[in-house]
This record gives C-alpha cells, structure tokens and sequence, in this order.
C-alpha cells in the first residue's frame, strides 16, 4: 500500500476531490498547510507597509491507496491539480506498511 | 478684571449644572424644582448621562481595536489591560483625581485635593456626581490609550500602576488648567491673549487625546520595539494583527461613542448647539477616514482597513477641540488633515524605531495637537465659551491671532508636560518593578506569561511568515 | 387647497424643530428661548439626536452580519465597504444628497440642489443641521443594504462609486417625493386619494429599506451569482457564512438601534408616541423571528440562527412604515407575514438564480413592499401625520380605502424606480469600470486581491466542502 | 392606614407617568399637554425610553459572554437560546406576563391577568406602553441568566419552553409582590416593619437578577453538569470558552446597559437623582472587578480574564437594588463583597458539583440576594420611595432595624419561590419533554445536533487536551 | 522505528491518548484533519436548506514508536477508537529510518 | 529521496527555515500539531481553577529533500531548533519513494 502525500492549491481541492471520486479512490484526508517552494512567497501589505511573506497556504491531501492503484492515483492528482504556474504543488509517495480499519480491525489491502 | 469675567462664564455651566449646590450638598436632586428651570435642568441631566454612557462605551471600542490588532497570544492581556485600567482608575479618581481636576481652583495649578475625596460631604451632591461620572468616563478614555500603543510586551502589573498615576495624578492636573479654572485658560495672560478667553478645548483634543497620545510616544520610546519588529538593518517588519472583524467593530463603536464625547461636552443638553457638534464631527471622522484609504491605496497599492480606522479616528481626534467652534467646510479641511497626519505619522514612527502597535501616537498625539491648533484657526465666532453668549471664540482665519497664539501655547505646554511627565513615569516605572516581560514571556505571549489562559483555546494557529528575518 | 394644508402639516415638524429659522441662520442656537418653547425645543434635540447616534450604530450592525455572513477570504472587504460607504456617503450628502432630499421643493420632484451646499450660508443653521445628520444617517443605512447583498465579488471601487451615486442622487430624489413634500406625499391627487395626505411611510419602510433591497435585486441580478454557487443543473448550493457570533451580534446591535430609527423618526421627544413606536417596533421584531425560526425548523428540520436574524430583520422593516400608526396586534400580525416573506423570499430567490448573500432582498426589499401595504392596511386613525392633530391617519381595515390606495400606487412607483435606477446603475458600472472581479481573483478571495490583506492572519482554515460539484 | 400611604406613594410615579390614562386610554399620547408638565413628561419619556434600549442591548452583552465562554461546538445553540427567549419571551409577556405584573393588584399576589392582554382597549395608552416595554426589557434580562448557566446540554426545545414559562408566570408573579404594589413591598406588615415602606429593590438585584440566578441553580442541578466536567473522583476539570474577545466585549455591553437599567428605574428622567444612580453603578462594577482579579490572581497565580467580567457584573447586580439610596463608599463597600461572593461562589458550586458554564449563580443569584441585604443596610436616608418626597429609605446603618428585617424577608421568600418554582419547572420539564440532549449529541456540540450548523465553518479546531480524565 | 499515523474521532481522543499512556507511549502529535471515507459525509443546512459535507472532521494521531511494540500500539489505538460504526477511522503503519530528539541530538530507539 | 519531519517549537520555526534557506533547502510546509512528549505538559487556568494540559502546541514542518542531502538537513534542524530544554522536539526520517512536480509532471530528485 501506499501513502500518497500531495501538496496542492485550495481552489483545486474541489476537483482533485471529485477525479479522485471518479477512479474510486474514496478515503483520503485533508489539512490546511503553509508552504514555500519554487513560488518564493507574494507581497502582503498591513497599514500601508508592503511585506514579503514566504509561506502560503495550500493544502495537503493523504491518500492512501492500494500499491497497484498507486501510479494512476498520482497521475489523476497530477491532472486536477495542475493549472501550469507556478506553485502548484507537490506530490510526495511512500510505501506504508500495515492498514487498520478501527470500526472492523480488518488489516491489509481490505481496510483501505 | 478679565480673569474674573472668564472664570465666571467657566463656572457658568457648572451653576446651571448645579442649581442646589450653592446652599448645601444635595444627594437627591431634592432642589430639582418643578418649574421651567426644574426642567431644562432636568434635560441637561438626561443629555450629560447619555452622553457620558456612549463615552463610557467606547472603553468597549478601544478594546475591540487593539484586541483585534495584536496577535492571537497577546489578545486577552491587552482586553485586561483595557479593563482593568477603567476599573482602577475609577478607584483612583475617586479617591484623588477629580478634586486635583474639578476642586477648588489652587493657585491655577491644581484642585483642592480633598474636595471630592470619595465625594463625602459637600461633594455628595447631584449636579457634582454628574460632573464626576461625566469627567471620570473622560479620563478614562484618555488612559486606555497607551494600553494599545505598547501592545504585546509590558508587564500587567506595571501598566495598571501607570493607569493609577495617570487617572490620579496626570491626566486631572493638566485637565485642570483647560477645564477646571487653571492657568491655561483662565489667568490673566491667557485670557488677556485670547481676546476674552484663554485657551480652550472643547471636547479634549488636547486634554484628553494628545495627552494620552504623548504618554503613549514616551511609552513606546522607553520599552522599545517588539522582538520581530525589526530586522538587523533596522528595516521594519510588519505585524499584522489577528482579527480585523472586532477592529472594525472596535471603530464604529468608537465612532458612535465619540457623538457623545463631542455633543456632550455642551454639559447641557439646552445648548443646541449639540446638533452642529454631531455635523461637524461625522464629517471630520468620514472624511479622515477617505483621506487615509487614499494614501494608504496610493501607496501599498491597495485601500487598507486599519488605515481606515485609523484615519477616522484621526478625524474625530482633529475635530474635538473645535467640533462648536468650526463651520461644516472647515470639519472637512480638519479631517484632510487629520489623515494625513495619521498616515504619514505611523510611517515616520514605524521607520524611526517607534513601535506603536495601534498607531496610537499618531491617532491620538499629534492629531489631538492638530485640533488644537485647528481650532486656533477655525473658530468661526458663532458661538461662546460654552454659551451662546459672548466672547465669541474666534480664530485665525477669523481675525483673532492672539487666540491662535494662546493655542499655540497650549500646544507647546502639553507636548512638554505630556513628555515630560510620560518619560519621568516610565523611565521610574523601568528602574523600579520593572516595564517590560522578558524575551521568552514575550515569544510565548502574554496571555500565557502574565494570565496563563489562551483567548481561544480551540483554535488552531499559524505564524505570519516573512521572508526577511527580524532580530531577536 | 388640500395639497397646501398637507405640505404645511408635514412642515410643521420641521417648525417645531427650527423656530429660529424663520428668521436667519442661526448655527448657535442662540435662538432658543430659556422659557417652555426653549425647553420642549431642547427635548426635541436631545431626543432626534440620541435616535441618530443608535441609527449611526446600526452601520456596525449590518457591517457584523453581513462580514459573518461571509466566508473567510472576504471579510476585510466586505468590512471596508460598510465602512468607506458611509465616509463616502457623508461627503456626497453634505454637497448635494441633502438639498435633494429636503431642499425646498422643485415641482414636486427634489428638492433644490444647491440650497444646502457644504450647508453654507442660510443651511448653515442648528435645526437644519439637526435634520441633516438625523437624515444622513437613514440615508447610510439605505444605501449600505446592498453591501451584503452583493457581497464576496464586487470590485471595490465600483462599489465606492455606487454608494456615492445613491447617497448623491438615487436616495434623496425618492425620498423627497415621500419625506421632502414631493409629489407622492403632497401632491393634490395622492392627498385627495388618501383623504387627507397622501402616501405615507412613518420611519422608511419603503424610502430606506425597499429603495436599498431593491437596488439589491438590481445587483445581484447583474453582477451575477458567486463561483461555487450553483452546481452544472443550477441546484443552488448553499455557501456557509464564517461567524456566526458577529452575525448575532449584528442582528442585536441593529434591533437596538432600530429603536432610535423607528421612534427618533417622530423628529420629537414631545410626541409621547414615542412609547408606542417602541412596543409595536419589538413586537414586530420578535415576531418575525419566531415565524422565520419555525419554517426554518420545518424545512430543515433543525431551527436556523441565519434566519432567525433575517426573521427578525423582516419584521422590523415590516413595521417601520407603519410603527406610529399601528396597534399591537396588527404589529404581530406584520411580523409573522415578515417572516414568511423572509424565508420563502431567500428560498425563492436562491432557486431563481439570484445570489443574495445575506438575504438583503427579501429582508429589506420584499418586506419594505409589505410595509408599505400594511401602513395601508393597519393603520387604525389614532395619530395623524407626524402630529397627534388630525387629519388621523386611518388605513382599510379602518374604512380608508383611498389611503390604501394611495400606499398601493407608492409601492409600485417605488418599485419600478428603484429597479429602473437601479438597473441603469448597475448595467453602467458594468460597462464601464466594471463591476466584479476576476475569477481568479474571486476564487482567491477579495481580501487579498482588492485590498492585500487577511482578516484573520494567523487563523487555520478549511473549506466547506460539498459533494456535489459547482460550476466554477 | 399606612398601607394606603405606601400604596399611593408606589403609585405616583405611574401617576406622573400616565398623566392622560386617568381618563381614557390615550394611544397617541394627545393627552400631553404643552405646559411645563407636558414637558416633564416628555423628559421622562426620553430618558426611560433611552435606558430601556440600553437594557434592551444588554440582551446582546449576554449572548456575547455566554458564547465567548462556551466551547466552538457549542456557540450557535448559545446564541440562538439568547435570541429566542428574548422573541418568545415578547409574545408571552404581551398575552400574560404584563398584566400578572402590572394589572391591578389582586390579593397582593398578582396582577389582573387579563388587564392588559395585548394591550387591548384601556392598556392601549402610551404611558402604559412605556412602562410595558421598560418591563419587557427587564423581565427578558432574568430569563436570559438561566442561559449561560445551563449551556452546552440542555434541549433547545425546552429552553423555550421554559423561557416562555418564566417571562408568563414565575418573573410577573415574584415582580408584582416588589414593584407591581404586591405584598411584599405594599402588605401593612411589612410597610409597618419597614417605617413606612416594606421590602424594596430599586432596580432588580432581587427581583430579575437573583430570580434569575436561583433559577439558574435549580437547573444546573436538575440538569447535572456537562460531560468532561468531572473526574471519576468528583475533582472537577476547568473547560476553558472558545473566545475571550467576545466574552469582554459582552461584558462592556453589560456595564454600558446597566446604566440604562439602574437609572431608568427612576421611571423618570426629573429625578436627578439619576446621576447618583450612574456613580454607585460605575464604582460598585469597578470594584467588583478588581477584588475578582485580586482574588483569582491570588488563588492561580496570575490575574483572570472571565472572573474580572464575573466580578464586574456581581458588583452590578450588588448595587442594583440599591444604587438610589447608598452613598459613594457604600458602593465600595458593596463592590468589595460582591467581588468575593462571585469568587467563592463559582469555586464552592464548582467543588460541589455545580456546572454552571459562565458563572450565573454567584453573579446573579448569591449576589442578587447580597444586594437586597446590602440595600437594608446602607440606605442613608436622604432619598425616598423612587421619589424625593418621605418616608426617606434608611437602612439598619443608620438605625431602621425594621427595614433590614423587611429586606431579610424579601430575601427568604425570594430564595423560597425561585428555587422552589425552579425545581418545579425544571424537574418538570425533565419528566415530560426532557431537558438534556443525548450523551453523543452533547459531544458531538449543540451547533450541529440542534441546529446542524457550524458557528465558524471554517475554522480549524483543537480540543483542549488534559492530563486528568473526565468521567465520560 | 515506525509511525503508527490514526485517523480517529475527535470524541475518542481523549481515550486514546489515556490508552496510550497506560501502555507507556507518550510521545505523540495530534491534528485536527477533514477526512473522507466510507462514512460518505453527512448533511448540514444553511438558512434552511439543506446541503451534503463530503468532508467530516476528524483527528490525526501520529506516534513514533520503537518496531518492537508498534502492534501493541496499534490494538492499542484500534480498541480505544473503536466505536462500530462507521467514521470509526483507520490506521496506517510505516517504516522509520531515523529519529532524532532535538533537545539532546541522540538517535534512533532512545531518541523515541 | 527522504521525507524529513521535524517536531519544533513556535518559536524556532523561523530559524529553521532561515537555516534551511541557506543550504539550499527551499521547498517544506508546515502545520501547527498538538504534542505530547517527555515535556508532559504544563498548567493553565481557568477562572482562577488551575489545571493541567497534556498537549502543546508545536510546529510540525516537513521537508523532503535528497537522500544525499539528508543528513546535512537533518543536523541542520536539529541545531536551529535546539534550546537545550524539554520540549524542544523530534524529527523524524522516513524514505519518500516517488516524487512528483504538479506543475511540470516531473518525477523523482529534479521535482524535489
Ligand atoms: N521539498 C518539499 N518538501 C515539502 N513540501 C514541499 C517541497 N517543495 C514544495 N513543497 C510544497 O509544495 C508547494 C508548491 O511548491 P512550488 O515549488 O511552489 O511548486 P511548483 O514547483 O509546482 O511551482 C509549496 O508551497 C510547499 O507546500
Ligand atoms: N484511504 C484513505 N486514506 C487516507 N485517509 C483515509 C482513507 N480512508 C479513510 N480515511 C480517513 O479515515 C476516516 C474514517 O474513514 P471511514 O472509511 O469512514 O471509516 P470506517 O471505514 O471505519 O467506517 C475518514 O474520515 C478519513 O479521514
Ligand atoms: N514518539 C513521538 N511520536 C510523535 N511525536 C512525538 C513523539 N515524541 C515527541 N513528539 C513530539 O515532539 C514534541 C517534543 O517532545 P519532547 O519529548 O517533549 O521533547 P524533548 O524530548 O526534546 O524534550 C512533542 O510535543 C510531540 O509533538
């Protein structure tokens, strides 16, 4: 199985989320996060003074998704989330060892 | 000769405010008679204390303020700091400042500092608690205006030992040299200069606002700038605050406050002059308010909300010292400047090493100093001292220099004794328990460090990140 | 001859309240006598004066609602334009907004433009000026209704330039064919129609509340729904609001300050009136939430605090037209058909594709309609205009079919003009400056694309995030 | 004999208030006459009207410092509960409550119930009208303290249930034996063991606030405390409110409105007395706050945020009943108590297995019952029965022993009817249509189980974790 | 080493952290996610009509534990979170190659 | 690649991302945790009730970098994160298999 960590803008959730539905990955989790990248940060202004910030908040979506599923869920990820400028965003895969699910303590591919 | 006349058109409110009080204290409002003089009595009772309720709500709108414009893990300590302050000093002008303020007159310095003590006695009487309720609201207001200004670093007990020395010591004598019969306004001199009157504010420009705005610069110049305000260049870093929505509820509570602070002053409500107040007031508050989204959208590009704010809250500082004496255009002209004042006042601050958290300084000093000199210039000559009868007060513009220059006396007499007292209080205060929470209070915040709670436990935080670094 | 004795009864007021007029300007107030006329005058003052200061409060009101009826990305903006829109407002009101409104008359159609300039010369007077900033603040509160609205997609600056062009122009024209003697209230035919005086609307119904909601209808229709808002088969998909805290305390601070709008609009404390506005005024109020709670509870199955503010709002716009001259009952009856306008209005529009963000239309224009039609229906001939002398003010259920008519002929020309300007305004706009943002800069939220700023800096969000998809 | 005298005397306020209703009912308020009692009128109209919208704004306070100390899952059922009672509370007052309170006594027990219903036919008379909405916004403001109290579990559906009880029944019946010329205050025994005037209150320590609070802690115990709040060993766990912003911006809309609610308890504005009124208020709130902060300082090390608001608003209700007829120190004094009351109190019922979110027992209830015995105390006898005219309120201080009885037995059966009808109502309530949401809808917050609606949708949350486990 | 990351209901924090404890793991970190699952949401309504969250909040746990006892730790956590409905959350397990304790710059096991 | 998560304090975090900043480590994201370490929490109040939490707050930052630049991370955080107290934190280490640019579609080290 593996962990599929992707780091995208807020405005895509809606259709990362959806493509995601359609190839039928359904579970996944999300958090607001703040990154840096490529995109060194924008000018924010407060009274009049312009300042650079250099996080922005994206968000980050987990996946975890059966190993053989595991390449077509990145692409699909890849294509909702891209508009092409920069700061789309990243997308980070690992392999995890063990799935639990709480409600049934089923184990493997079946608690996914 | 003049001294005298003056004197007695200053008492003049206070003996229409206080028809009983010249045989014997009257708790009750027992001499109220039920005849016409009963009534119009009656009106100014009713006028005074709504008035002094709105003035007393704005403590609210200072709170929002700067609550809103500091950040989440020094929130609850600047809303004690805001309420406490009113709640102590109204212990300490009980005890002390409203005889130092109102008292009877001491050589033009000061009031009888037992006169009122606890308002026992001679002083338990309506038309005086009237007059203590309406200058305790007042004083209040003038103390919490530090509170915002060195936001997020002093120690809690220091700050409620300055607002004690302030309410009880500070504020009432210099109010007594406007408003209780002293020096400014009433010797010879000032009387002689002014043409009839000596120097004058109407609702406390300079009484009130530039006095706390001054206390606020020696303030901000004593406990330094936050840790992060500034980089190793000395290049200022911005520190938004954290919740812009009670900002601007924090402004128009203010704002709505401020009717009662300016129309109120009449200490009458028979002075219908109190309709022109209001005019003259909100146009001075819009139209500072225009001036500095202006500038602030001219130069950051975008039309900024605490600009805004604060450029409102310039206009109705600029306005208070004339708000009766000043026609319609010449609210306008007071609150342009006013504006500008504030937005070129918190940049030059902010670039000096001035770290005002609320723009304090520059709201409230020097735009409580431009008011009165705005009214030295503005004063149309409709209206008297504090009556429709004459000497009508008359400004520059109007022919009457020696009233600008009785201003511009006063002026120069309170940026002196606002410093002057403000370094001695917290350069004192720094040597003896100590102003300033340490680097690692600091960083944690003070709603920790000095309270030990979180204003919102729930809610999940993150830093504003920039990308030059500050010193620590 | 008819047509003269209305114009002199709704003169009178304006009498009582200047007496010092008729001569010259007085801008002190010096006029007013120290005898029974003086003390009723300073009662008059005291009173429209504390009504205005609670209308001026109800801009904090609208502007905490409608920024916790949006979602986080906007707040700021939505704030700064409750705010720049009544800066902006004063100053077009103090050059030409007001002598439109009550100028002296032009043919039954505004009032003279420049007869109130920068109130100079003869406007420059303290009963003048006490209209003009009681009328001010109605007049803010008109034209901020849209804010909300329109709300979380407009470009900042055409919105700056809409609120100048109605407190300018669009406003004070209506209102002077209602409160300045223009034709709808004065005219012969809607005099005789009305038996006596022609349509009327005590506290604005129609003149503040239908005029603003209307122009919201207008708004909204052409500006066009938000991004997220419909899904590909236009199911509207509901868009949460981010606090609903700031939306209560909205919803009381303006049901406070609605007291001074419906009873300061006596203009006078004499008018022991004052009294009963209050209770149908509350009654009316708590009604219409209690009505919109229970469809609410209906629909939903769970009892909504959204609508029970709207509920709530409904009501007091439903009663504001007919405070004075309505009994108790009647009040609760115009409550619970508010409340059943509010909540089939928001539902009803939000299927028909319109995008009310706050519900501004069914709240304040629908219901400011209802108003209207049930002055006409309810009024039960105990008060007459604006006075306790006849001609009493009697509506159809009372046997006045005329009046009845008259108020039915006033909503539909209030309806086609407010519509008609307002589409002519919004359609300009858009054409010209534009009127909305770019998505991207929609979907970016408008407290960073207009004005570079988080309202909430340090604050974690998430999305609201739904299952069926919007149309982006 | 003396009973007539004490009736008379209770009744010639009304009297002064209602010049036209000895006649006919006077729904217009024509009746006022434009003489100099006309214009006394007229000033009592403003002013009662004016401190009733401040009191009516107090609504606003509640809810915002009931929210601010609730958890975020819990704040849309706070303020929904806030805002209903108020509505619903409206509607029962007008059919019943009224009349039981103010209607012709019968039997010293209640009003005549049908006396008033609507305020049809004679009740339709604006002094009647005033005083019925100066009752409403008192009577609300005893409903509401049950609120708070309560929060976090109880059925919305009860809740109004049981506020439309109260505001109907329990508050009208108890509010007529002390201000509706009831037995307690007006019965010969107790007007002869008082001297000329059985029990008092001036403005509702006992009669809206400590009803209020004991109601409070019939259900705090019938409802039992919330889950979390206790170990398995009865130590109990602080569950701190999401929102220190708001609970301190509710309690400065408490402390603006209890100037309203003090001083308009005059029922008129020719007492000047009213200035008095607003000194004891202020002095009483600020020391109040202080001897809180000094004492949670004290007992955790570092001053506290939610106890300075308690103790300010213990202060308060210490004062309310007699803030007319105590001198300045006295009002210290009171301030003082109150303070350690509200202290103690919220840690006794802690200890004792009390939960009562924001405090409501101690602030309301013990000091509610404090003001009454502080009245019989220090009334200082230099003003009389809501007049200036004899029999002077003196306390045991200054030698009316037979008053301190009186007020004892205020104190006594007030305790008696509150908690008796409390645990009446509330027990019930909970064996017919239950008081508490289930268990899982209790953790999983309010917000969503009764209303399905998010009070800040956006917003990210943490659970403010502790070491200690809470018996689930 | 392994992180033991749980995703569970805000309500059953409480229990197991305390679950935790009892069998001696401290160390943990704890956020507040929006996950999605078979628990296909649940309806809120806004002024009144009625809308589907596809998204629900929930609890993210994540411990780093020695290998030795990361099954313990993850009966651990499945029976403290365990409700039997669904929503009840999951349990994903993964392989750490290093842990590092700040404070003193020690690695691996005693670093946890 | 490696996947570097690092447990500091709020107010090192901008340290670290300066440290990180100069060897060229731009690209990480950040999150506000609530944890629980040897540091076993520390007391509030409430109303003048003094109790205890177990939970503080933290910042957890995740960086993904270059197996080969993985160490000189690592000793980098820990040395701008270091205080010297408890609580100062944990950084965890774990291999990130695939790496993916949203942007580019790149795969692996060029899309770190
Ligand atoms: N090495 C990394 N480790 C962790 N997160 C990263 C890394 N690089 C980028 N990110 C995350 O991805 C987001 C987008 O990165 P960025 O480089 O701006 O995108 P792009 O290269 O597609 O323009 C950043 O805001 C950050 O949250
Ligand atoms: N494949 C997944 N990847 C990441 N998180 C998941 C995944 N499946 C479920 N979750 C998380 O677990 C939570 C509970 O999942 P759900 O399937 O509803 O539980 P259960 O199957 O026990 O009823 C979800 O809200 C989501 O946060
Ligand atoms: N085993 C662990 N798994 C996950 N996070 C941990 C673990 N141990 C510690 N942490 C995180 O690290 C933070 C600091 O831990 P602590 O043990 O107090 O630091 P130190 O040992 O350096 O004094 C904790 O608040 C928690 O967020």
């Amino acid at each position: 199985m593996k962990m599929i960590q992707a780091i995208v803008r807020h405005e895509k959730l809606g259709d990362v989320k959806s493509a995601l539905t359609e190839i039928g990955v359904v579970g996944l989790n999300v958090t607001e996060i703040q990154g840096r990248g490529v995109q060194k940060g924008q000018t924010r202004q407060w009274r009049g003074a312009v300042y650079d910030v250099d996080l922005l908040p994206k968000i980050k979506l987990e996946v975890v998704v059966d190993a053989g599923i595991a390449d077509i869920t990145v692409d699909t990820i890849q294509k909702a989330a891209f508009t092409g400028n920069i700061g789309d965003g990243k997308i980070f895969v690992w392999n995890v060892e063990e799935v639990i699910r709480v409600r049934t303590n089923e184990r493997g591919k079946t608690a996914i | 000769m003049r001294r005298y006349s003056v004197f007695l058109l200053l008492l003049l409110g206070l003996l229409v405010l206080l028809p009983a009080t010249t045989m014997a204290a009257d708790p009750s409002g027992a001499g109220n008679p039920i005849d016409l003089e009963g009534a119009m009595n009656s009106i100014d009772y009713v006028w005074v204390l709504v008035c002094a309720f709105l003035v007393f709500f704005m403590q609210a709108g200072f709170a929002m303020v700067e609550a809103g414009m500091v950040r989440v893990k020094n929130v609850a300590n600047v809303l004690m700091k805001n309420f406490m302050d009113f709640a102590i000093g109204t212990i300490a002008f009980l005890v002390i400042g409203y005889s130092l303020l109102m008292g009877s007159d001491v050589g033009g310095m000061f009031g009888d500092p037992s006169s009122n003590f606890m308002l026992f006695g001679e002083s338990y009487d309506v038309g005086n608690m009237l007059l203590w309720f309406f200058m305790l609201v007042f004083a209040a207001t003038s103390v919490t205006i530090v509170s915002g200004a060195i936001a997020e670093r002093p120690k809690f007990k220091t700050y409620l030992i300055y607002s004690a020395v302030v309410t009880a010591l500070i504020y009432p004598i210099y109010g007594h040299w406007i408003w209780g019969g002293g020096w400014l306004a009433a010797s010879d001199l000032m009387v002689n200069l002014g043409g009839g009157y000596g120097a004058l504010d109407f609702a406390g420009s300079g009484v009130v606002h530039a006095l706390g705005g001054l206390l606020a610069l020696a303030a901000c110049i004593v406990i330094g700038p936050r840790i992060g305000k500034y980089t190793k260049e000395g290049k200022p870093l911005p520190i938004p605050g954290h919740n812009m929505t009670i900002v601007m509820l924090g402004g128009f509570i203010l704002w709505f406050g401020w009717f009662g602070f300016n129309a109120g002053s009449t200490l009458s409500g028979n002075q219908l002059i109190i309709a022109k107040i209001c005019v003259t007031t909100v146009i001075a508050g819009a139209v500072g308010a225009v001036t500095a989204v202006l500038l602030s959208w001219r130069r950051a590009g975008t039309p900024d909300l605490g600009l805004a704010v604060n450029g409102m809250l310039g206009g109705l500082v600029g306005i208070t010292a004339g708000c009766a004496w000043v026609e319609p255009w010449a609210a306008m002209v007071i609150g342009v400047v006013s504006g500008i004042i504030v937005c070129y006042g918190v940049w030059f601050l902010e670039k000096k090493g001035v770290d005002d958290v609320v723009g304090a300084i520059s709201v409230h000093g020097f735009n409580g100093l431009w008011g009165l000199i705005a009214l030295g210039l503005f004063a149309d000559g409709t209206f008297g001292v504090y009556t429709v009868d004459g000497p009508l007060v008359t400004g520059l513009l109007y022919g009457n220099a020696g009233f600008f220059v009785a201003q511009m006396i006063n002026v120069v007499v309170l940026a002196i004794y606002a410093l002057g007292t403000g370094f001695a209080l917290f350069y004192g205060l720094k040597k003896t328990v100590g102003i300033r929470v340490s680097p690692e209070e600091e960083l944690q915040g003070l709603d920790i460090s000095e309270h030990n709670v979180s204003a919102y436990p729930e809610m999940v935080t993150k830093d504003v990140a920039m990308t030059q670094e500050a010193v620590k």
